[in-house]
Order: C-alpha cells, then structure tokens, then sequence
C-alpha cells in the first residue's frame, strides 16, 4: 500500500489536543442549556459548537483532512441534496403549522 | 497515450490533483477497498440519519400540541441537585472518550503496536457498551414517567416517537459497533493481520466515529433545542 | 498496490469446487447476474401478467367476476411496484450491473464478492415476502405504489394491515439487498479497473449503471426511513405521518402527523428513482447503437457529463409529483424550473443518439432495431414529461391516465426496448450461442408497435380527464361513451403485446439449445468484455493475465485500420500516434 | 428498411391521430383558460421537436444503411454543433417554461375580494360548508366529529352557527364571483378536481388547503376524486351548479345553517306508531317484512336511511321507474307522511322494533360470496352492521330475495341513477362489480351467514 494508506500517521498530540477540545466544545454546548440561554444566541452557539465538533472528528479523527480533495469533494458535495431537503422541510412544516393554526380548534 | 499506473503518484495538489485523481488509471482513490466502501457506506447511511432528523424536524414544526421541554424531561435529581440534561451530557462524554481511544487504536495500529491497539479497542468498545448502558437507563426512565411512542403526558405525540426511534436507532448502530470492534480487536491480539496490514483497523475507526459524529447532532438538535 | 495484485492472480478467487458452490452458492458475479435476471424476470411476468387482468378490466368493465375494486387495487400496487423496484432495478443493476462490470473494466470479479453473494440472497427473500403478500389474510396492499398513508395503513384499503407490512418489510429487507450490491459495483468501478482503464474509456453502460447505483445508495434511505416511520405508525400507533382523523366513523387516536411529509420523503427517493431505472438503459443503448452502427458514439463526453448532470439534478426535482398535493404552493416555482432544465442534459443524450447514427453502417440487427425503438418511445414519453413538468399543465393533467401513458411510454417502454436490446447483444456472450434473428425481428414488432398502440391513445384519455386507479370509470357528462371504444382497443394491444413476450421468452430458451454457437466476439463489439478467452468468459474471466487498455471503448471504422473495429486491449500502431487524438480525448 | 417506413407513418399517424381524434379537453368553465393556452404552447413545440427529432432519425437510417463497400465516418465530437444545439434546447424549454410560471402566479395569489367556501371530503363523499350570514366559517376539529356532528363544527367558535352545512353532494356556485375553496378532509388523502375547471387540488387530512377559480359558464358539472382513497374510489363523485346569482341566492335560502340543524327536535316513537299502522298493512306489525308483499324487512333498517329512502321516494328519486313495479307501489305511500316531523316520528318508532331472524330462499356458495363481500364490507361493516359515516344502511338480517332485487335494480340503473341519489349512484358502480346472478346468489348466500 502506498504511503498515505499505510500512514494516516500522525503526532500522536495533536489528537490529544482534539480530544480535549472535543470536551470542552461539549461542556460548553451543555452550559448553553444549563445557564437557560434563549433566543437567537442560543441557536448560533449551539450550532456553533455543534458544527465545530463535527467539523474536528471528520477532519482529525477521521483523517479527511489529510485526504485528497477527490475524496473530500465525494464525501461532501451529495450533502447538497439533504441542504435542499432539510430547507424545503422547515418550509412544509412551519406551511402545515400555519394551515393548522388558521382553521383548526386547538 | 498508454496511461501508466499513477496509483503512486496521489501527489498532486488541489484542483489539478483532484483531476488528476479522478482520470487515473486502474483506482481512482489512493485508499483501500475496504476503506472506500466503508466511506461510501457512511454516506448512505448519513443519508439516512439526515432524513431521520429531517423527518423529527418536520414533525415537531408542524405539531400543534406543545413540545416537551427536553432539558427538564431528562433533567436528573443528583445528591439533591436539579441537574438538567446531565445524563446525557455524561453519554456525550463517554462516546467522545470512546472517539479518542479509537483514534489512538488507530494511530499505534499503523505504528504495528499490537497491544496498545488490542488494549485500545477494548476500551472503546467498553465506553460503546456503557453509553448504550445509560441509553437503555435513559429509556427506561422516561417509560416510567408515561412516555410512550404513541403519546406522553407532556406534549406532543411525537415527542416519544422521533425520541425512540432516532434514539433507537443511534443506538442500534453503537451495539453494532460494539461487536464489530470486539471482534477485530481480538483478531488484532491475535496477529491476524500482519501480513494484512492493519487497514482494517482504520476502516472499523471510521464506522466508530461516525456513530459519534452522529450523536453530536442528535445531542444539538434534539435535546438542547 | 496489494488490493490490486489479488485481482491479478487468478487463484486468489474462491473457485467453486461442487455444483453447490458453481451454481447455488456462488461468488461469480456471472453466476450471481444470471440469478438476479432470472429471479427479475419472473416477477417481471408475475407483473405483466397483473397488468393484463387489469387491463381487461378496464377495456370491458363488469364482464369479469374475478376483478372486483379490491383486488383491482392490489393488482394495481402489485403491478407497479414489481415492475418499477423487483424488476427493472433488480434485473438492470443485479443483473447487468453484476455481469457486465468486472467484464467491462477488466476486473476478474467484484471487488467483495461473498457480500455479492449474499446481496444476490436478500433480494430473493424480499421478492418472496413481497410474493408472500397474496397469500395473507386480506391480501396485499392496495394502496398503489406511492404507499401514501393515511389510506395505506387504514380501513377502506385492501391489504391495509398484512398487507402493508409485509410491503414495507419487503422493501427493507430490497434496500439491504441493494445496498449490499451497490458498494460493490461503486467500488469496482472506482477502485478495481485493469491497467490502462481510466474512467473516461469506460464504456458508457459502466457510467450509466455506475451513476444509477450511487443514486440509488443516495435516495434508497429516503424510503428505508419513510417506511420504518409508516411501520411504527402502523404496529406502533406512532403519529409520524398520521393527524388525527376520523376513520369509518370512529376517531383514532392518532394526532399531528403530517402526511405531506411522507410524500416529499417518498418522492425524495421516487424521483432520483426513476432514473436509477433509466441511467442503465442510456448506457447500453448507447453501446448498442455504436456497436451495430459500426461508429463511435458521438460526443462522448457529454454523454458521460450528461448521465453525470441528469443522476445529481434528480436530487433536485422531487416535488414535481406533487404540484396538487397541497405542499406550500411557492414550491410550484423552484420545481417547475428544475424539473424542465433536466431536459437540456436529456436532450443532449437523444441528439448524441441520433447523431451516432448519422454517418454510421447501421447493420438493422435485431438490438439494433430496439434501440432505435427506444429513441423513439423515450423521446414521446420525455416530452409528454415536459407537459407534467410544467406546473400549470400538471393541475389538468395530474393523476390522469396522462400520466400513467407518460410514465409508460418514458418507464414501461423505453427502458423495456433497451432491456430487451441488451439481453439479446449479450445474449451470444452470456451464453455462447446465438439466438434465433426471426423470432427475434417478430418480437420486436408486436412490442414496439403494439407498446404504442397501447400508449399513445392513453394520453388523450388524460386530456379527457378520465382518472387513474379508478375500477370503472361509470358515467359523467364530459367524458364522450366513445372513451370506452379507445379503453378497449389499448385492452386488445396490451393483450397481444403480452403473448407476444412469450416469443421472447421461447426464443432465450430454445436457443440455449439449439441456437448455433455465437463465437467469440459475433458484432465485433471493442469493449473488453467481448475480447476474453473464452466465451462464456470463465471464472475470473481472463485466463493468466488481466488485459490491457489502450484506447477508448468507441474505435469503430477507424481510418487506416485494417478492421472496422479496434478492440479496447489493442496496442496503438504508430500509423495511430502519427494520427493523432484517437480518443485519447476520452481519457 | 422497414423501420424507416415505419418510423415515419408513426410520426404522420401520431400527428393525424392529434388532429382526428374527437378526445380532447372538455371546454374550459372558468377563468383558468390561460392553462389551456400554456398547454398549446407546450404542445408546438414538442410537437416540432417530436416531428424532427424522428423524422431525422428515419433519414439517417435510410440514408446510412448498411452497406459493405462504405465505412462509418470516424468521428469523436463536434463542440460547435452540440454547443447550438444545447443552446436551442434552452431556448425551447424557456419557452415553455416562462408561461407556465407567469399563470402559476395567479394560481397562487388568490384575489382579496373571493368568497371562501369549504369543500369537505370523507370516505367516499363530499359535502360543503358556507360561512353565512357573517361571512367567516367557523373553526372545526375532527374530535368534534359525530352522528349529530358530521362537520366537526366547533362549540367554541360563535362563528360557526350560522356556518351553512350542505351535507348532499352538490355545490352550488354564483357565476363570475371569484371563489377560494378550502379543502378538509375529515379522513385520508382526496382530491378535489372538476376537469371543466382545470384546477385541482388534494384534500390532506390534518390540514386545510385551497385552489380557487372563478366560474364563467352556468352549468352543472361532475366533481371526481382524483386521489387513491381506498376501494370505493372511483364511485367518489359530486357535482358543482354553477348558477346565475339569484338562483344561487334562491338555492342558500333553502340550505339549513348549523343553529337550524341543532334546533330540530327528536322523533316521537309514540306519534309515529300511529302513522306507522299504513306501514305495518304490507311491512308486518313488527316491520319484519313480508315476502307475499314484496316488502322488505324495516326493523333492520337504521332510521337515517329510512328517512332517506322515504324523501327519495317523496320526490320521484326512487319508485319512479316503470319498470320498478314495486317502488312504485312505495310511493304514494311514502306520500302519506305529511312532512318531516311525521318521518322522524315513524322512523323513530321502527326504531323501536326488534329485527327477527329471516330464512335463506337463495342458494350460493357463501365462501366465494365472502370474498365479493370484502369490497361491500368497507362501507357496510365486516358483520354487514351498516355504517352512519358511510352512509351504508345494515344488510344483515335484511330479506334476501329483496337484497337481489335491488342489486339488480342498482346493476341496471333502475335505481340510484338520478343525479339526486349520491349513495345510489355508487351501489350502481358497486353493483356492476357483480356481473353475474351466479356472483350475487354467492354473496346473499354469504350474507344470510352473517
Ligand atoms: C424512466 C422513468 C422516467 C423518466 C426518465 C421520466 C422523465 C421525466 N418525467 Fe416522469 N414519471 C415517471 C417516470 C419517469 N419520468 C413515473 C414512474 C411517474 C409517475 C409516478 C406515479 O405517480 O405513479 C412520473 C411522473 C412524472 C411527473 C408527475 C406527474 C403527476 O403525478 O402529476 C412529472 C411532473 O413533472 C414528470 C416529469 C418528467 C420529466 C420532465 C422528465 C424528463 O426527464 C424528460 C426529459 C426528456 C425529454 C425532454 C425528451 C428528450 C428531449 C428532446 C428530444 C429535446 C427536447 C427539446 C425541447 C424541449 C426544445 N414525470
Ligand atoms: C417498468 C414499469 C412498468 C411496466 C413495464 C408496465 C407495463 C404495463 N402496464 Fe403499468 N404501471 C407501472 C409500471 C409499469 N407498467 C406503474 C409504476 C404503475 C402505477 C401503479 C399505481 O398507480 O400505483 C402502472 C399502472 C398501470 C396502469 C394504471 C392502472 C390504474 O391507474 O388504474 C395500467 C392500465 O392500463 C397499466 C398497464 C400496463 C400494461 C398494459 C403494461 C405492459 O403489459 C405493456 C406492454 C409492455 C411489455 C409487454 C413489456 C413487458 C416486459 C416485461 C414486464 C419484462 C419482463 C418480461 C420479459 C423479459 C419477457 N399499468
Ligand atoms: Cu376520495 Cu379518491
Ligand atoms: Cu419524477
């Protein structure tokens, strides 16, 4: 196997360095609930956080960023399709909601 | 005109490379069958995760009865403390340890320690196995407490339904990773693949960490919103 | 590479030893294939066999006692999905996506043959749950193939309990099937080519499968979602899609569902769907074309980009199946646009089709002849597509026999011609004998003029507004009692179309015996899977030594070349070089 | 060479066919007549590319036909002629496109100035709600839904009361008044759709949808449900009268608004017993029924369908038929109970009655009957109990000489064709799914176990 395949050999620090702030992203997400923070500035931490450590375990403990950008652009490009899906949703649902409100006794 | 075999040259950088990449000749990835297959897999099944959250979102914006406040349903009373969403906190944590050990099996795996490997796998594995423990405790909880999938005493229906299932079927996945870790960590004791190489272990790290890339949105998304 | 060098060495396979393992039990994906098309086949006639009871229905309403609504709507449900999911997809990606792509990009098997193995297995399970269906109490599911709950999981719907289930469980177990096959032919195509290969020489039946399948690992988790949910709703009395409703009479206990949801999440996956079942059949027509025009497919590269574009723009335009579904009326604008700019790649794919032919030496071989049925039936039906596509069209037109012809004429014919083309092309190299060209000429005839017979008619029982899934459609005031006179003729066709198939079927039978041997490479086709050893190819296909690749699959009538043909694994003369760009452009 | 023959008689026979056919669209009644234009648009050019793409196709064919001392042309691509042609595909689909677009913005914006009606739908009819006096219709859940409460109307919104509930199949519309229909379904998926208006649009049960139109012709035309709603369908029918307004007004001075519903009082069974003396001459003192009369058994009858049944018969619905003899004789008696009061009464008073067993007089195989049965059963109940949500009367216990015979009536359209007759008309479509005498002796033989 060539070398890259064999390798995924990195510092063994710097997963260390994820690790931990693996850990803090973690706590900091729980304290944005535990200290009751709402609103807007609750979503975009959490969001935030949320994307942060997603974007650390795909990149560092799943070695995409060492990988080539083919593999990279295979993995992240059919994503669009589920971008589209998700907006059109919160669209339908916030529709249904709305439909529901309008002529419906609740 | 005769393309020669680039399988060694992966060097090229960005976009060249990426073109480069996908006209070589025999393999269009420097990776492994296993490792790709693993990869094309997890796409899949992010699809499916994807839709599964698609589908809670869908449901919950569309609900006219009021959704359960999460932090409160899964709020424990520890030494007298009202201690919102710590359980689940304490799972997070347990399945990013899990992530790390994993990354570490990983990385003395393809520095050929056998037993650091074995040993680090193992622990994984256990951390798996404890956070689908909580899981279990987790579920049991709320079914004293009259949540059911088809209704609960607090809110919307759905709330019950999309926990359970998306929750379930989380969960189902960490079991699967439990065993399947097992399994090659015992191989990996036993010297299975020397010859081999230890690819393998990688790919078995890939499935691990998505379980937990998928658990870091369940956690945003369903408990914290 | 070491992955590699266990595809050279042929004694890395696992060889079969008993009968058991050769045939039973096998990892040849050879053997595999075959068993896939067998299997799809036969459901395939379990379906046309539905479609003609249906249809005899329709032409000649309340003559038959053996038809009642019930069971005309399972028949119905039965009906398409067998034929949309248990027979095209099977036949066309585990049955020629297993055979032809180790052959074509000169791999001596899958890259994970046991999955294959036990992919092959799963899906002959779920066709027997899905078989199964008939025999429960209540019978099968008749809540056609959308499956749309509420109606499918309530009273009023035959089939609305065992049915169902055994619908939605049929499915689950087909995606794990299809799963487990689909990361094998991505892999092969991606990971496991012969030297020299590179994608841009693949031929384009490769691209096209290769694309379907990654549709269909893409969109198939939509559906395995969607009926994991209707299942709980179903078993467990969740409310996932379910608001409360009063059924019969009686208020269930259901509340908040959204049975919207179910339609953008099924559709999701029914679109891209649809060209899963279509891509395959773009590329092996287009081998077809070239092969028997003796001329290289015209502009090969925006073929590949055009299944490329047409695979992720699908993604795109789900919504399209539900302009009238009471969705948020301003999706109406965004689908509307996306779902008309597929027809430009499509469009490129029939002009490059015909200009293969043009300036070609068509030898009107029996392929031959289906192939250009299919450019003629695929382009009516993508037309009539346009119709629908355009959302002010689709309120008229929507759940009209308009459809039913549009999907017909685009899905129940086309890709059927291209089917019918590729099994008898690689007919001589499956088997090694050659099927009988009369027969064959006469089966292509009674399909291809009595398909449209069938079809073309049927678009204006939708102009009239005459509604599909309907038993009988009684009498109104706008629909002329001439109607019915056009019902009856679309019967007769669709009958003899249907025993016409069994010409078909005689002729695959009866050849295997007495057909005379086809020889190694009977059309003087260039891709590699004509240019093994043997033919049948063997187990691990190439004998010692996997091929090498030197050119591009399209070298037909090569000036200056001795032959009108030059085999993929053929060294480049210097004549050549000097020639210049032989696509080499492709690679 | 036949193919190329072939191809280009199929290009000619498609277009003569277009042109000959006498199928086409039912003239347009509303104002979506810019949708028919859009359709001609599409239609030219399709057709055009349809006429060239294969007419090209069958030239090449002939033209390059095989032929041994020639070879193909040799070549891989030509970038300018796919750029031109990539381009005019653009060109066609905008074309088609832009139109499409601009009436699917009206569609969307419905004009400030539309009356809103409600068209609800449940298995397998319709029925329709206008808000009255105030202008605004009530709010309704399906929790509410009930016998006495088939809309679903709400006790908590004031503004329902004076809701006009239309529970008949037909809707009468004022013409050139543009109109907003909100659709509801109290059950699964329907779809609302009058091909002379074009537009259609799902009924989703759980929420509340729309498409509106502006009447402009004066007519009476066919409402179809066009989504799969289970067995029945297909028989799913309604009608639209689109009126002058005075007629209209005349039509909504008859209908009952939500308060006149409730305010009607109970039948009185002691009342009705009187009454009910003309009855019992041919029905029996017990309603049990009397094959010597021809008439049929009353007792198992619910009071809802009776009362139907007598106002069918009151207005020449049903019993009007010559060839119905003994509706006929129904008839004027039917005539005897002055008004509805009197038909609460008596039908209240048969409900009183206790059915008695009848005997088999017809032979079949009951397990083949069982299985024609499982369509009847979706309306009428697994144990033929009959079914108020569905309008299905109880058929067990009920006389099988007389279930024949009306079979038979509803097979040949001597019963249940009158457009006054929704439920009638779909035992007709029902009926004929019985095509044999052998299928019907198999289902009453079925029934007579039940
Ligand atoms: C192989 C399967 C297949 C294919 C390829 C297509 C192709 C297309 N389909 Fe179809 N479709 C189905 C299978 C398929 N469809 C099925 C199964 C259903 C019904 C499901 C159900 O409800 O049961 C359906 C239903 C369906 C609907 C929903 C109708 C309704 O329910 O109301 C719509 C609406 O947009 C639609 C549109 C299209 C379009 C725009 C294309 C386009 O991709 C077509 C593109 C092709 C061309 C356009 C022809 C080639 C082009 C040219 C020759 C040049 C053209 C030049 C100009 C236009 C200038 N289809
Ligand atoms: C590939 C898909 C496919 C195919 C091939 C067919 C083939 C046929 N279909 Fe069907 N049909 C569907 C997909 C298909 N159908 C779908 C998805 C629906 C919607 C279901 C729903 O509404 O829920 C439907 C619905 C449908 C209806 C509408 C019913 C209704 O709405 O009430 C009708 C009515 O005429 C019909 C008729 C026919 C006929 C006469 C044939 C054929 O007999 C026409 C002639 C074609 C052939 C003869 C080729 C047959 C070849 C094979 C089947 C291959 C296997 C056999 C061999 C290899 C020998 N079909
Ligand atoms: Cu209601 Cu179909
Ligand atoms: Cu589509």
């Amino acid at each position: 196997m060539s070398a890259t395949t064999a390798g995924q050999q990195h510092p063994i620090g710097i997963y260390l360095k994820v690790w931990l702030l693996l850990f803090v992203l973690s706590t900091f997400s729980y304290l944005v609930d535990f200290f009751h923070i709402e609103g807007y500035l609750r979503w975009t931490l959490i969001l935030i956080f949320m994307f942060l450590k997603a974007g650390f375990i795909v990149a560092i403990f799943m070695h995409v960023a060492w990988e080539r950008l083919a593999l990279k652009y295979v993995l992240l490009l059919p994503l669009s399709a589920i971008a589209i899906l998700i907006v059109l949703m919160a669209v339908e649902g916030d529709y249904t909601f709305l439909t529901r409100h309008l002529y419906f006794d609740r | 005109m005769i393309q020669t075999d680039k399988s060694s040259s992966y060097t090229t950088p960005g976009i060249p490379g990426l073109v480069s990449d996908w006209s070589a000749d025999r393999q269009t990835f420097d990776v492994p069958w296993g490792k790709l297959m693993m990869w094309i897999f997890l796409l899949s099944d992010t699809f499916i995760f994807s839709i599964f959250l698609t589908g809670y979102m869908t449901v919950r914006l569309s609900a006219t009865d009021p959704w359960p406040n999460p932090s409160e349903v899964f709020a424990l009373e520890i030494a007298g403390h009202h201690l919102p969403l710590i359980l689940i906190a304490i799972m997070t944590f347990a399945l990013i340890t899990s992530s790390g050990t994993m990354a570490m099996a990983v990385n003395f795996a393809y520095r050929g320690d056998r037993r650091k490997t074995a040993w680090l796998m193992a622990a994984t594995a256990l951390l798996g196995a404890s956070f689908v423990g909580m899981q279990a405790f987790e579920w049991s909880k709320l079914i004293a407490e009259g949540v059911r999938p088809w209704g609960n005493p607090m809110g919307a229906a759905q709330f019950g339904s999309t926990f359970f299932m998306i929750t379930g079927f989380h969960g189902l996945h960490v079991t699967a990773g439990v065993i399947y870790l097992s399994i090659v960590a015992r191989k990996v004791a036993r010297g299975h693949y020397e010859q081999k190489g230890y690819a393998i272990v990688e790919i078995a790290g890939l499935y691990w960490h998505f379980v937990d890339l998928v658990w870091v949105f369940i956690f945003a998304f369903f408990y914290l919103w | 590479m070491q992955h590699v060098a266990i595809a050279d060495q042929p004694d890395h396979l696992h060889d079969p030893q008993t009968f058991i393992t050769k045939y039973v039990y096998s990892q040849d994906h050879k053997v595999i294939a075959i068993q896939y098309g067998v299997t799809a086949i036969f459901v395939g006639l379990v379906a046309l066999c539905l479609s003609a009871v249906m249809r005899l229905q329709l032409g000649f309403p309340n003559t038959f006692d053996f038809i009642d609504p019930s069971n005309y709507l399972q028949f119905v449900t039965m009906h398409g999905m067998i034929m949309v999911i248990y027979l095209l997809t099977a036949l066309l990606l585990g049955g020629f996506g297993n055979y032809l792509i180790p052959l074509m990009v000169g791999a001596r098997d899958m890259v994970f043959p046991f999955m294959n193995m036990l992919s092959y297995w799963a899906y002959l399970l779920s066709v027997i749950v899905l078989l199964a269906s008939f025999f429960v109490p209540g019978g099968p599911t008749g809540a056609g193939w959308t499956l749309y709950p509420p109606q499918a999981i309530l009273p009023g719907t035959p089939g609305y309990d065992w049915g169902i289930i055994l619908m939605l469980s049929s499915l689950a177990i087909f995606i794990i099937a299809f799963t487990m096959g689909g990361l094998n032919y991505v892999t092969t195509v991606l990971q496991a080519r012969t030297h020299g290969m590179t994608l841009m020489r693949m031929p384009l039946t490769i691209w096209g499968i290769f694309t379907a399948t990654v549709l269909g690992l893409l969109a198939f988790p939509a559906l395995l979602v969607s009926a994991i949910m209707m299942m709980l709703d179903k078993t467990l009395g969740t409310s996932f899609f379910m608001p409360a409703l009063v059924s019969m009479g009686e208020s269930l206990d259901y509340s908040g569902g959204s049975p919207v949801l179910f339609q953008h999440l099924f559709w999701f996956f029914g679109h891209p769907e649809v060209y899963i079942v279509a891509l395959p059949a773009f590329g092996m027509v287009s081998d077809v074309l070239a092969t028997h025009a003796r001329k290289n497919i015209f502009g090969y590269r925006m073929m590949v980009w055009a299944i490329v574009g047409i695979g992720g723009l699908s993604f795109f335009v789900w919504a399209h199946h539900m302009y009238v579904s009471g969705m948020d009326p301003a999706f109406g604008f965004f689908f509307a646009t996306t779902t008309l700019i597929i027809a430009v790649p499509t469009a490129i794919k029939v002009y490059n089709w015909v200009l293969t032919l043009y300036r070609g030496n068509i030898h009107l071989t029996v392929p031959m002849l289906f192939a250009i049925g299919f450019i003629f039936t695929f382009t009516h039906g993508g037309l009539t597509g346009l119709f629908l596509g355009n959302v002010v069209i689709d309120l008229p037109l929507s759940d009209t026999y308009f459809v039913v012809a549009h999907f017909h004429m685009v899905m129940g014919v086309s890709p059927i011609m291209v089917l019918f083309a590729a099994l008898y092309h690689w007919y001589p190299l499956i088997t090694g004998k050659m099927f009988n060209q009369r027969l064959g000429k006469i089966h292509f005839w009674f399909t291809f003029l009595g398909t449209y017979a069938i079809y073309l008619p049927m678009h204006y029982l939708g102009f009239l507004g005459v509604p599909r899934r309907y038993f009988a459609m009684g009498s109104t005031d706008f629909i002329p009692e001439s109607a019915q006179s056009l019902n009856a003729s679309i019967t007769i066709s669709a009958l003899i179309v249907g025993l016409s198939q069994l010409l078909f079927l005689y002729n695959m039978v009866s050849s295997l015996r007495n057909g005379k041997p086809a020889g190694l490479n009977p059309w003087g086709a260039t891709s590699l899977e004509w240019q093994t050893p043997h033919a049948p190819p063997r187990h691990g296909n190439w004998g010692p030594v996997v091929p090498t690749v030197y050119r591009w699959a399209y070298d037909y009538s090569v000036p200056g070349a001795e032959l009108d043909f030059i085999p993929q694994n053929h060294p480049v003369s210097a004549a050549e070089q000097t020639a210049g760009d032989h696509g080499e452009g492709k690679s | 060479m036949k193919i190329v023959v072939v191809l280009i008689l199929l290009v000619i026979g498609t277009l003569a066919f277009h042109w000959w056919s006498p199928w086409w669209m039912t003239p347009v009644a509303s104002n979506w007549d810019n949708i028919d234009t859009t359709i001609s648009i599409t239609l030219y050019i399709t057709a055009v590319v349809f006429v060239a793409v294969n007419l090209f196709l069958a030239w090449a064919i002939f033209r390059y036909r095989f032929d041994p001392s020639r070879r193909a042309h040799y070549e891989p691509e030509n970038k300018k002629l796919e750029i031109w042609l990539t381009v005019i595909t653009t060109v066609g689909v905008a074309a088609m496109l832009a139109p499409g677009l601009v009436v699917w913005a009206d569609f969307v914006n419905v004009p400030e100035n539309a009356d809103e009606v409600e068209v609800v739908g449940a298995q397998w009819q319709w029925s329709f709600r206008l808000p009255g006096t105030d202008g605004v219709l009530g709010e309704v859940d399906s929790r509410y839904v009930d016998e006495s409460n088939p809309f679903g109307m709400s006790p908590n919104d004031p503004a329902g009361n004076d809701d006009v509930l239309i529970s008949s199949n037909e809707l009468h519309l004022p013409i050139d008044r543009p109109v907003k229909l909100l659709l509801r379904s109290k059950d699964v998926l329907h779809d609302f759709a009058v091909p002379q208006f074009r537009v259609k649009m799902d009924l989703v049960p759980g929420m509340v949808t729309y498409v509106w139109l502006t009447p402009t012709r004066t007519g009476k035309f066919d409402i179809l449900c066009m989504e799969l709603c289970g067995v029945a369908h297909y028989t799913m029918r309604g009608y639209v009268v689109v009126d002058q307004q005075q007629d209209f007004d005349s039509w909504l001075a008859q209908q009952q608004t939500w308060s006149d519903i409730r305010a009607i009082p109970p039948g009185d069974p002691i009342a009705g017993e009187a009454s009910f003396a003309t009855c019992a001459a041919c029905h029996g003192q017990q309603g049990e029924g009397n094959v010597a009369m021809n008439a049929p058994s009353l007792a198992v009858l619910p009071p809802w369908y009776i009362a139907r049944q007598i106002a069918h018969f009151k207005q020449g619905i049903r019993g009007a038929n010559e060839v119905d003899a003994f509706g006929r004789q129904m008839a004027p008696m039917a005539n005897m109970l002055p008004d509805d009061s009197a038909v609460r009464n008596v039908t209240a008073y048969i409900e009183t009655l206790q059915p008695r067993a009848t005997n088999a007089t017809i032979l079949g195989d009951a397990q083949r009957g069982a299985a024609h049965y499982i369509t009847c059963g979706s309306c009428h109940g697994a144990h033929a109990q009959g079914n108020y949500a569905l309008q299905a009367p109880r058929l067990a216990g009920q006389d099988d000489w007389y279930l024949k015979r009306q079979l038979e009536n509803f097979r040949l359209g001597i019963r249940g064709a009158s457009k006054e007759d929704p439920y009638g008309h779909q035992m007709v479509l029902m009926a004929r799914s019985l095509p044999n005498e052998q299928s019907v002796n198999d289902l009453l033989a079925y029934l007579n176990t039940l």
